[in-house]
């Protein structure tokens, strides 16, 4: 069944990151897809390529690419909640005169339509907040 | 169609939201997640809320790896552990997901 | 393509928090794309709806005027639940906007006609 | 020394840290602001809290301009509104700060 | 520089957030400059010292061991609230490291004794 | 008297910004010194030079900057919640093999000493989280 996930809680500072990759892992390896990963409010942290991680701490943006690229799933960062934030691809960074770009190459950046559109054409919808 | 709800913040947190999840309807499933899992450690706590989602036909559940992390020990025998497979198997149960 | 429910639950205050501002882009989205929309104000998210928030001397943006604007977006159904109102001193007179009061069984039931659930 | 308390969040979602803020201890200071302001519109919310804080001694504000921004109204007469110079003011007159 | 009285509240679970990971960071940067450090574990904060957390079957990291090290950074004065302790179903006995029980009253006193307070 | 500041919300998902802000412009009118604004936890994104304001929603960063200029305050980011949260100077860029550094050129990079140091050193401490 086609699964569209949801994550609205921070990189760092939330759970919800980490119950999300481990619910897309449970749910690709029971046979399931995962349409796509909408990042959306402070989730689009997960973007920043920038983050460093501590050697004892989760690495959860890698964790995600590894995730996508070995299950082809699209992740993708709300629009405008990564400009408020601060998460640009080179696009956008030219758009708004910025010195730097910082997204990570995993992610792609898209509108909230994308979010509607991937919720009605699956199967289902699983938030993480 | 029938509906999965999460619940992720502590009891102590969003009490409200334990009591209103009482209006889940028969056939509707709840999953403790994250510091919701919490409450599941003090035998008094989730009693009236367990009771009352018993009487209405609602099954609720609390996630297994979180408890593990916490250390937390679920007092419940009406709250049922499951790991993140049976998360997954309650998606499929269930057409539509509300995370409160 | 048919126009499915979509439900958005708003469940927090204005102003501490982004969600209400960034749930309202969410309910943009959705009428762009034709779908049945209702907004569903609960926990202290009745508070996004009381009449009076005046931002005159802050800096703050109201979005909550959004609110009121929906209905030029075709959104219609608003909806309160009536205990949060209650319990939080608040009555529909009090509020912004025309929204329709559900007890926790309408609540419930609201929730069972959607296809899909936001919560914010 | 006295202690000016700041709580943020709002009454429902923590409740427990009002009950608790009733050990502030006579001489202290509590400024209610953000979501915290929400509790004085109701006429009820706060009564209970209000008059233990008095009958300790500890002197209860809320920040106008949250108020004002939320569309809040202020039902109590013990509870005093203060704009920032006010906020600024309670930091000059108690020397320890505690946000909660 | 004579050591002040500093105290670090943890009102947080653990996990769900990073507020108990990085009041530690805060505890152990206070510890080297030899100042008088209090941790008090107040709200779901109890939880951070709940025994028997498990982290081998996942990634996350088990940050709360540093706090039953913390003897090592010269850090020997932890609290818990006791009506935190209790509205939880949780006694000491149930908790990783050795803490004195406080009751309101008792924390009211810990924190009139503090020159500063840090909440997390 | 000198206050020292310590804010842990959320550049744009929190109030605390905002109240701490305030907060400051209040206090300087009234004849008082800022020694510093510490920003811990969330709050370290408010050093993230990429973000892109909506037109009408308030500019914080930018707020924080006119602030810290016109009162000659040190904004200062947390070294440790900056670097798990991606906001980086030249110098951790370097360290850490980053290929663009975001830090705002208004605000610094250090570590939790010193906010602990500027909390004794100074008259008040006020946090806002």
């Amino acid at each position: 069944m086609k699964i569209n996930i949801l994550v609205n809680g921070a990189l760092y500072s939330s759970q919800a990151s980490y119950s999300a990759w481990q619910y897309c892992l449970a749910a690709c390896e029971a046979g399931h897809q995962i349409s796509q990963v909408f990042f959306h409010q402070d989730a689009v942290a997960h973007g920043n390529m920038l983050s460093v991680v501590m050697s004892d701490e989760p690495d959860m943006v890698e964790n995600w690419a590894r995730f996508a690229e070995h299950y082809s799933v699209p992740l993708v960062i709300c629009v405008s909640s990564a400009e408020r934030r601060g998460v640009l691809n080179g696009a956008l960074a030219t758009e708004h005169a910025k010195t730097a770009a910082n997204l990570h190459p995993s992610f792609s950046i898209a509108g909230l339509g994308t979010l509607t559109d991937a919720s009605i054409t699956s199967d289902r919808m699983v938030s993480f907040s | 169609m029938s509906t999965l709800h999460t619940l992720s913040a502590s009891w102590h947190e969003r009490v409200w939201v334990f009591e209103q999840l009482c209006f889940a309807t028969s056939g509707d499933a709840i999953l403790l997640i994250e510091d919701a899992v919490l409450a599941a450690h003090s035998p008094i706590t989730l009693a009236s809320f367990l009771a009352k989602c018993e009487s209405r036909g609602v099954k609720v559940y609390v996630l297994q790896e979180d408890m593990q992390v916490r250390g937390v020990h679920n007092q419940y025998k009406q709250l049922k552990p499951v790991p993140y497979t049976g998360f997954v198997e309650l998606t499929e149960k269930h057409q539509r997901h509300v995370a409160w | 393509m048919t126009a499915h429910k979509l439900l958005y639950l708003f469940t927090r205050g204005p102003y501490s928090c982004a969600s209400g501002n960034e749930g309202l882009d969410a309910v943009l989205a959705g009428s762009t794309l034709e779908q049945d929309l209702s907004l569903l104000f609960i926990h202290d998210g009745v508070f996004q709806l009381l009449a009076g928030q005046d931002t005159a001397d802050s800096e703050l943006k109201q979005f909550t005027r959004t609110f009121r604007a929906l209905e030029d977006f075709g959104v219609q159904r608003l909806y309160v639940h009536d205990q949060s109102m209650c319990s939080r001193g608040l009555t529909v007179e009090q509020l912004s906007v025309a929204v329709s009061e559900l007890d926790s069984a309408g609540v419930a039931s609201l929730i069972e006609q959607q296809y899909r659930v936001f919560t914010f």
